[in-house]
């Protein structure tokens, strides 16, 4: 054929609809400018979209039908991990080739699937260093708050040993969960408010999708300012914060590898493109979208795949998955990052932001330069023989 | 301590001079540049106390708009870079200049200096405000400031303020007396931290091998003061904490109740399964977010009163999408619940499908209007968000709203007897149709009251409804079907057990605990709360 | 019985929850008639909100007797009936159904397996099954789960039911669905259930309510040839139908005994005419 | 004052219920329809009343074509209705059901007093539930729900069914009342043969979907009709 | 006994029924094998993996859908929470899949990855014996048909009925999923369990092993179907109909409901849990969204689609959402909701009956037209029509058992 198949796998519709629909039109962004400037090996890209409707099985049933009857070289898509893990066997078996581009909580290495999301130590522990320095307000406490589920669970019990090995006692963490889709957030404001008394305290969020607004506007009007008892977020990105009044959220942080508001020529870029895409195709609200670091990272693993692609010379899935190894790529975010030789994760910066009353983000602090992740860590007992990977 | 006693010195002497930029002598700009920490809040503190210049600079640090040019401190306003020395503008670009990063820490040391200078001189509001801050950020240093204030002070509640922001500082006194009269003066707070304070107080050193050490505090009447305060501060956070609880717990009532009560007519009262409630609610807080537009491009200066603009809109829009609804589909299903489950279904995924290519799928953002932010100071360690008192209210007026309708209309007779008997109410003249359509509005309506209040509350999006529905009809069944005053004692019943529960349990085993009740209360009564009785009921 | 899941128990023998800890165990035919009554009503009350439906109500059924219960609307006749089948528990008073069988302990099912049938003031049939699908359920069989599975109709059971089809005139309706029935057939339907049901004791209420005149009469013949082997509670309030039973008449007045009797006497009885007659 | 020409009504997919039925019901009289179980007279008073739709046919009340019309507009128009089975609204209360009868009238218009003259059981049990009460006193409400807003024409159908002989004279008298003040034209479907001589003006007997006999009131032992209706 | 069982399933099948079953395991048991194993892939009758796992998956929500229809159509128990039992049965099925992974996991340990990274010693005691096929097979419907046993003798006892079963239902579904998303629970949290290599000792990928799970599937769809039509054709189904019509007058003839009731309300479960053991290892996860209120709803909405109360309309409206559903999601990405709820509100509004309804409609129709009479128009748009169609049943929705 005279075209490449590439598969787009995203809800479109369901639950997680809120959050993937973004990504889907990042890549088919990606997707038009990577065709418009000579395509790959002077072949066009086709997208081939499908929805998977925030249904796990039907991905890993869209991801088959992908492989097997739309014939795509590659596939581009999944945000949950559960998703993730739905389509996973799908791609071992047929060896098909995943990227996956959102933070998660590691545990997982799969030859067919490349990580362009955050590793938890690319994400949670640098920010966690960030809380207890002086610089970051020197907390003490530690509220671990999340949706339950496995990766809040996950990261949480990677931060309970982190901040033990940095001398924490158990007695200054607070773990508290709450179901998905929680919105009455009263009660865990109490409790915060009673446990930050006890000094220096600083909230840890992985709290997931819809909960963040109640939570938010509970924690905006129950005058728990950011000086006070700060919260870092880990699941909550511009988009997220379209859906919330900032102003009683200033100073709130977040951690990420990338903001829409870092400001660089390739960010630049980055945003107007997308911005242009979005009204060109007639995007709701197109003159108000945001870019967020799963974009971000969609973008860089879509970009990657063409120069491993056009390195490799074919778009065989082996051969590209040998040739992503080493291949770097200008991030939006202003850094160079680089596939990893080995464990098919990115080396990423961290940044950590400030939320403004403008929905975006102000970058306090950040890594020097990318770190490389370690998907296995090394805070979970039984990965001791795995962290060189 | 006596380094900032100089500055203040240095600075006070050039404000007399008069010169404003002068003012700032470069070591205390250059300061804020300094990588130590401890530098940069001396020298905000130094700002602070540096008059208008000073806060002049301060706003701009705040603001994100100081910076340094080559080393040089500088404000940048727009595109123009004005130099701190000087005053004047400089010939660089705005791009060029490394602003200054303002993060928490930083702007706390600006809010506690703020406070030292506002609470001697800020108006009432403001000193009232300072006092705040400082009790939570005393330190050695404030405590001339503070016996002046004190001294001074007209205003009894900054002083009771600052009378409690002193203790804290004197407990740690060398002199007993201090401390005993610090220890006595804290049994007024009703600040949890301040028990973090006493505690040491009258706790033992670890000793050797398990005997008791040493007291930590040698003097025993100090120890005694402490822990008479300790039993006071405790009794008064406990009482604000339960307090807090049922307040808690009747909100998420309410919130329940709102989201519950256009269900109960629509469900409860005409006996449609009507699975596009939920998107009612969203139709509702959609045609609020839309209100807000309109207020925020339109008008300004009444954005505060939009949600109340937005409550007959809430109301005549989900009443007009239910109308749509009932006309086209449900008339055909009424006595055939079980295909009005199948046929809402379906309006529930067109609904939410169609406000997501229509709005987008991401959440909406609704701001509270002003007097429904921020949280009212009930008594000392009690406050409670205005949004969600605003909401409590909200959902008694709509229950008397229903509850008028119901039972003291015509129309509400009309509803009541078309849903029992169909044929029969068009065989005493009614016109079924038209009552079915008019209480189905009014139902979708309500609903859409519902959204209206919670989107002041909590997120706006497709697929929001979704998230109410199993709640709604769990309130609306557990209440007992048809039981306007069963859905409400259903929804307070089960917010305030969910709020006591939390606090024992977590969040998830707490609903997991209410769902097995509910589950279990059915089996005690298997028609609701308020079962209807006698003879026709199981027939 | 060798049936050890509990659903596939007994009737009789499963755990009833509104049972006492030593509630009484009955088994299926232990109705003692030793001293001839079937049925024992003693002070009885019975109140809703406040209101005594029935108050103090003390009555006895002799085994085999047609027995007329009269009286005005809202006396308590079908707040009785309810009584003696469990649907209503009473507040106080005894029900024994023969000597032993205490009423008041058992669920409606029980009850109904010992041996007591009921019509009902409003027909009440099964309106999504035929009317031989009626006659069918209703036919004195073993009703255990496990019985219904595997149950198929035998040649007598299936002449039994066309029998009684034709008693009650349905023949032709027999393939019909209940609910098209015409009032009246609806009436003679669950009549019909009734006798397949073989029950020791009937209730009826207001049988033959929205009959013709020639239909009441057929059915007086019928309820007259039935008494003596099944024992009938009849409630009505057509006297030419109670004169045609022929049996003791009982009036009840605001929920207990005003007067019994022969008809004759009962009607003669100024009171009865003052309440229930009138002249 | 009605008149029904030509009716014919269908069962859902072919059974044919009324066949070609035609007949008038004067006012200031009593008409008493009369058959058998199931050949078809509660059909008809239904079809009168709009329950179920004519697929043939017209009715006409005073002159006025009311075949199409829905069942709130012939109420409108001055029909009251006493269905078979009672048909009250089990979970109002008996001021509710029969405050139902006047749903036609304004808002503030009141229960007719001549109602509780009739029942006065009905009074003693104003904030009871109509599904409490016991089935003649529902029987009662019926009536009087029907009779509240003072209609011209009187649809009943078996309305003696489960009352108290007492009560039963009580309301023929008033049917004889209400026929004879001459505003009100009755049509009665009774089984109770001796209570339908003693009222009818005119008689009909129906058979199988159609009116077999028809003549007047005192006609009707001697047409034999009881003889008609026991076969 | 006097005929085997065997026998009398089948016996009482109309010929047409027989020739369909006839014809649908020929194409289970001969068609799918051959066109997905000894066809080349190249040849244009080639079946693929995904199609047979595809009609695999479907098979199974056909076998869920007949069950629900058996308690929801014949018993008129509604039952919102019967994604709970398919999930059950999943989840014991899938335990054993997980032991099956050995040593292959991320860890190498015995014990599955996600006990490994939570930190778990030894596998709790209700993983007792989950390398046990059999075991698991049994669990797979045991503990399904315990759950619905005790929840079913409580609320049958209690006489819950209507919306308040159907409610309570919905929140044993929901209770039952926030607790399976907990990790302590020791299902491996949301993401629950997946990575399945192996059913007794055979690869799970293998063509062989995806035709193997697929003709399990027809074959219990098969005896499903003989099993419910058996059960609703005989005097226990008219019982259960006449449950659904009068509760209380069936109590007065001497049946006790709640054993009628708690038997097919725990065959239901069973044979959803079975149907969940088998659409485990073909899609490859298990997880708890499975237990989400939304998912039993849908399965009510396929049994409503297909025609309620008939159990091929179980059958026909599981195949046609699902169908639907994923044609839609393929082709119309952004936009199948509207398709798919039209779909339902169409089949609402002029299928009354379902599918099956319509179809039988129009063949009576046919059928039997009268030459003389010119039948009522008996599909009720009318309110007049609806409303006689109606005055012969009860009109409370909550007595109907809604
Ligand atoms: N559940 C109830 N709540 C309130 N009142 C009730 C209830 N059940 C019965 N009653 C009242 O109890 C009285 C007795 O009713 P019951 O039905 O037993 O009368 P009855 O003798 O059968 O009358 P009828 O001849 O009219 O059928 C009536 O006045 C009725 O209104
Ligand atoms: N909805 C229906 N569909 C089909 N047939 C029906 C329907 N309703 C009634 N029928 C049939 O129509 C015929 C006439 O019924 P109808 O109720 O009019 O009789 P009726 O003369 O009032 O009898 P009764 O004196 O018993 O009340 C009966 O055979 C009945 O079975
Ligand atoms: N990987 C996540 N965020 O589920
Ligand atoms: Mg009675
Ligand atoms: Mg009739």
């Amino acid at each position: 054929a005279d075209t490449i198949k590439v598969g787009i796998l995203h809800s479109l519709s369901g639950t997680m609809a809120i959050s993937e629909t973004a990504l889907k039109n990042v890549a088919l962004m990606t997707i038009e400018e990577i065709n418009a400037n000579g395509g790959v090996m002077g072949k066009q890209l086709e997208p081939v979209v499908v929805d998977p409707a925030s249904d796990w099985p039907l991905f890993a049933e869209r991801a088959r039908q992908l492989i097997t009857q739309d014939k795509v070289s590659v596939v581009f898509g999944c945000w949950t991990s559960v998703s993730r893990k739905s389509v996973l066997p799908v791609f071992k078996e047929l060896n098909g080739l995943l990227f996956y581009p959102v933070q998660y909580e590691g545990e997982e290495l799969e030859k067919n699937v490349f990580y362009t999301g955050a590793a938890p130590n690319q994400q949670a522990i640098p920010a966690t260093e960030y809380l207890m320095s002086e610089e970051g307000g020197a907390a003490r406490r530690f509220v671990l708050l999340g949706t339950d589920y496995v990766h809040p669970r996950t990261t949480n019990k990677i931060l309970r040993a982190f901040l033990n090995s940095k001398g924490i006692p158990d007695s200054d963490i607070m773990e508290e969960y709450t179901p998905f889709g929680h919105s009455d957030y009263q009660t865990i404001i109490a409790n915060i408010k009673k446990f930050s008394a006890g000094g220096k305290t600083a909230v840890i969020s992985t709290i997931n999708g819809d909960s963040n607004v109640p939570f938010y506007r509970e924690l905006g009007n129950a005058g728990l300012a950011a000086t006070d008892v700060p919260v870092v977020a880990f699941s909550v990105g511009e988009e997220e914060l379209r859906g919330v009044d900032t102003k009683p959220l200033l100073g709130h942080l977040a951690a990420w590898n990338y903001f829409m508001s870092v400001d660089n020529p390739a960010n630049e870029a980055f945003v107007s493109k997308y911005r242009a895409w979005a009204k060109a195709n007639n995007v709701p609200n197109a003159d108000t979208v945001v870019t967020n670091d799963p974009m971000e990272a969609t973008y860089v693993g879509i970009n990657m795949w063409k120069q491993a692609v056009e390195k490799a010379g074919t778009t065989d899935v082996d051969a590209v998955i040998e040739a992503m190894g080493g291949q770097t790529f200008d991030a939006p975010s202003g850094f160079t990052l680089k596939m990893d030789e080995t464990n098919h994760h990115l080396h990423k910066p961290v940044l950590i932001g400030e939320v403004r009353d403008d929905g975006q983000f102000d970058v306090v602090w950040e890594t020097d330069s990318p770190i490389r992740a370690q998907p296995w860590s090394p805070y979970i007992e039984g990965n001791e023989s795995k962290l060189g990977k | 301590m006596f380094r900032s006693l100089l500055r203040l010195l240095v600075l006070l002497i050039a404000f007399a001079a008069g010169s404003v930029h002068a003012a700032l002598p470069p070591e205390v700009l250059s300061g804020l540049g300094s990588k130590s920490f401890g530098e940069r809040i001396d020298a905000i503190e130094a700002l602070a106390i540096a008059g208008p210049a000073g806060a002049q600079v301060l706003d701009a640090i705040e603001a994100g708009d100081f910076g340094a040019l080559d080393e040089r401190p500088v404000i940048v306003r727009g595109d123009t870079v004005i130099d701190m020395a000087s005053g004047e503008p400089l010939e660089a670009a705005a791009s060029d200049v490394s602003k200054l990063r303002v993060n928490n820490r930083v702007r706390r040391a600006i809010s506690t200096a703020r406070a030292g200078v506002e609470l001697e001189t800020g108006s009432e509001a403001q000193r009232l405000a300072a006092a705040q801050t400082l009790v939570d950020n005393a330190s050695e240093r404030l405590l001339p400031l503070f016996d002046r204030v004190i001294e001074n002070e007209t205003l009894a509640s900054v002083r009771e303020l600052v009378v409690l922001a002193r203790a804290r500082v004197l407990l740690g006194s060398d002199d007993p007396a201090d401390r005993r009269a610090a220890a006595e003066a804290l049994g007024e707070s009703s600040d949890r931290a301040v028990l973090t304070l006493l505690a040491p107080l009258v706790e033992r050193q670890p000793g050797e091998a398990g005997a008791p050490g040493p007291w930590n505090d040698p003097d025993a009447s100090v120890r005694a003061a402490a822990a008479d305060s300790i039993t006071a501060i405790e009794r008064r956070v406990a009482f604000a904490a339960n307090v807090a609880i049922v307040f808690s717990g009747v909100s998420l009532g309410s919130i329940l109740l709102l989201a519950a009560l256009g269900l109960a007519i629509t469900f409860g009262v005409m006996g449609v399964i009507n699975m596009a409630h939920g998107e009612l609610l969203m139709v509702g807080a959609y045609a609020t977010y839309l209100v807000q537009n309109v207020f925020r491009t339109q008008f300004p200066e009444y954005f505060d009163f939009y949600v109340l603009a937005a409550v007959p809109v809430a109301f005549f829009v989900a009443a007009a999408v239910g109308v749509v609804m009932e006309r086209t589909v449900l008339r055909y299903l009424y006595g055939r619940p079980l295909e009005s489950l199948l046929a809402t279904w379906g309006l529930s995924l067109v609904l939410i499908q169609a406000a997501r290519v229509t709005f987008g799928p991401q959440n909406l953002e609704l701001s509270n209007p002003s007097w429904m932010s921020g949280s009212v100071e009930l008594f000392a360690g009690l406050s409670l968000p205005w949004n969600r008192i605003v909401i409590v209210g909200f959902s008694g007026f709509v229950l008397l709203l229903i509850w008028l309708m119901m039972q003291r209309t015509r129309l509400g007779m009309f509803v009541r007897a078309v849903t029992q008997n169909r044929p029969m109410a068009g065989c005493v003249g009614v016109p079924t149709a038209r009552v079915d359509t008019m209480a189905f509005a009014i139902g979708a309506g309500v609903a859409g009251l519902g959204g209206l209040a919670l989107s002041q509350i909590a997120n706006v999006g497709p697929a929001m409804g979704q998230g109410y529905i199993v709640d709604s009809f769990m309130v609306v069944v557990l209440g007992g079907v048809g039981q306007l005053a069963g859905a409400v004692s259903a929804a307070f019943g089960l917010g305030i057990f969910t709020k006591f529960l939390e606090g024992w349990t977590g969040a998830v085993v707490a609903k997991i605990l209410v769902l097995v009740f509910i589950i279990m209360f059915i089996q005690k009564r298997p028609q609701g709360i308020f079962a209807l009785k006698g003879r026709f009921a199981d027939q | 019985m060798d049936v050890n899941t509990p659903f596939l128990r007994e009737p009789g023998d499963a755990p009833g929850h509104r049972g006492g800890p030593e509630r009484h165990t009955v088994r299926h035919g232990e109705l003692d008639l030793s001293h001839k009554v079937i049925l024992y009503l003693d002070g009885i009350t019975v109140s809703f909100d406040g209101f005594r439906a029935l108050n103090e109500l003390s009555l006895t059924v002799d085994a085999g007797e047609l027995r007329c219960i009269i009286g005005p609307n809202g006396a308590g006749k079908t707040t009785m009936m309810d009584v003696i089948t469990g649907k209503t528990r009473p507040d106080s008073g005894k029900a024994y159904f023969g000597q032993t069988i205490d009423l008041t302990r058992m669920t409606e099912p029980e009850i109904a397996h010992m041996g007591i049938g009921r019509k009902f003031q409003k027909p009440t049939v099964f309106e999504q099954l035929t009317v031989f699908e009626n006659l069918e359920l209703a036919m004195k069989a073993d009703k255990r789960v496990r019985r219904a599975l595997f149950a198929r109709l035998s040649d007598e059971q299936r002449d039994r039911i066309s029998d009684t089809l034709k008693r009650i005139r349905l023949t032709d309706a027999a393939d019909r669905v209940a609910g098209l029935l015409s009032h009246g057939q609806k009436q003679w339907l669950e009549i019909g259930m009734l006798l397949m049901q073989e029950p020791r004791l009937l209730l009826l209420d207001e049988p033959v309510a929205g009959m013709t005149d020639d239909e009441t009469e057929r059915t007086a013949e019928l309820f007259v040839s039935l008494a003596g082997e099944h024992s009938l509670v009849v409630v009505e309030h057509d006297m030419s139908f109670v004169e045609a039973l022929g049996g003791k008449v009982t009036v009840l007045h605001e929920g207990s005994v005003l007067a019994d009797g022969p008809l004759k006497d009962v009607q003669a009885d100024e009171r009865v005419i003052e309440v229930y007659l009138g002249r | 004052m009605l008149k029904v020409e030509n009716l014919h009504q269908y069962y859902g997919g072919g059974s044919h219920i009324l066949r070609g039925l035609s007949f008038e019901v004067p006012v200031g009289k009593v008409t008493t329809l009369l058959g058998r179980n199931g050949v078809g007279k509660t059909t008809l008073l239904k079809t009168l009343m709009g329950l179920v739709p004519s697929a043939q046919g017209t009715i006409t009340l005073n002159g006025a074509d009311i075949t199409k019309a829905p069942s709130y507009k012939r109420v409108a128009a001055g029909i009251g209705y006493v269905p078979q089975g009672r048909e009250i609204f089990p979970r109002l209360t008996v001021e509710e059901n029969l405050l139902m009868g006047l749903a036609t009238c304004p808002g503030s218009a009141k229960i007719p007093e001549r109602v509780f003259d009739m029942f006065p059981v009905l009074k003693q049990m104003m904030h009871r539930r109509g599904g409490d009460l016991s089935g003649g006193q529902q029987q009662q409400l019926a009536i009087g729900r029907a009779l509240a807003f003072g209609p011209k024409l009187l649809i009943l159908d078996e309305p003696t069914e489960g009352i108290q002989p007492s009560i039963i004279k009580d309301i023929g008298n008033a049917i004889r009342t209400l026929a004879e003040s001459g505003e009100m034209a009755i049509l009665l479907v009774e089984q109770y043969y001796d209570f339908a001589r003693d009222l009818s003006d005119h008689y009909l007997l129906m058979e199988r979907g159609e009116i077999v006999m028809r003549g007047a009131g005192e006609d009707m032992d001697a047409d034999g009709v009881r003889e008609e209706l026991a076969v | 006994m006097r005929t085997p069982f065997t026998v009398r399933l089948f016996s009482n099948l109309p010929a047409s029924a027989r020739i369909a079953l006839a014809l649908f395991a020929l194409a289970a048991f001969v068609w799918v094998p051959v066109a997905h194993l000894v066809l080349p892939a190249e040849h244009a009758l080639h079946l693929s993996g995904y199609w047979v796992s595809l009609l695999g998956k479907i098979l199974c929500y056909m076998i869920v859908a007949v069950a629900m229809d058996l308690i929801w159509g014949y018993a008129g128990i509604l039952s919102l929470g019967h994604g709970m039992f398919f999930a059950l049965g999943g989840y014991a099925f899938g335990m054993y899949l997980m032991r099956q992974i050995g040593r292959d996991g991320s860890y190498g340990s015995d014990l599955p990855d996600f006990m490994v990274f939570l930190a778990w010693e030894e596998l709790p005691w209700y993983w007792a014996g989950s390398d046990s096929f059999l075991w698991t097979v049994f669990l797979a419907m045991a503990v399904p048909g315990v759950v619905a046993f005790i929840f079913g003798w409580f609320a049958f006892r209690s006489r819950i009925k209507g919306v308040y079963f159907s409610i309570i239902t919905q929140a044993l579904t929901y209770a039952a999923m926030l607790l399976f998303f907990r990790n302590e629970t020791g299902f491996g949290g949301n993401n629950g369990f997946t990575d399945f290599k192996r059913i007794l000792g055979h690869s799970i990928t293998s063509p062989e092993m995806r035709v193997t799970l697929f003709a399990l599937s027809a074959l219990l769809l098969i005896f499903c179907l003989l099993l419910g039509r058996y059960l609703v054709t005989s005097r226990f189904g008219r019982v259960l109909a006449a449950i659904r019509d009068a509760e209380s007058r069936v109590m007065f003839i001497g049946y006790n409901p709640l054993h009628y009731k708690l038997f097919i309300w725990t065959l239901s479960a069973v044979l959803c849990g079975l149907a969940g053991a088998l659409y485990v290892p073909q899609v490859g996860i298990i997880n708890p969204s499975e237990m989400s209120p939304a998912n039993s709803i849908e399965i009510a909405v396929w049994v409503a689609v297909g025609g309620r109360g008939s159990l091929i309309g179980a059958v026909v409206g599981a195949g046609v959402v699902n169908l639907a559903k994923t044609w839609f999601t393929v082709t119309v990405p952004e936009y199948w909701p509207f398709m798919l709820g039209f779909l339902f509100i169409a089949v609402t509004l002029f299928m009354p009956q379902g599918i099956v309804g319509l179809v039988r409609k129009l063949f009576s129709r046919r059928r039997a037209q009268p030459a003389d009479e010119k039948p009522a128009d008996d599909t009720p748009t009318t309110p007049a029509a609806d409303a006689a169609d109606e005055s012969t049943q009860t009109r409370d929705p909550l007595a109907r058992g809604a």
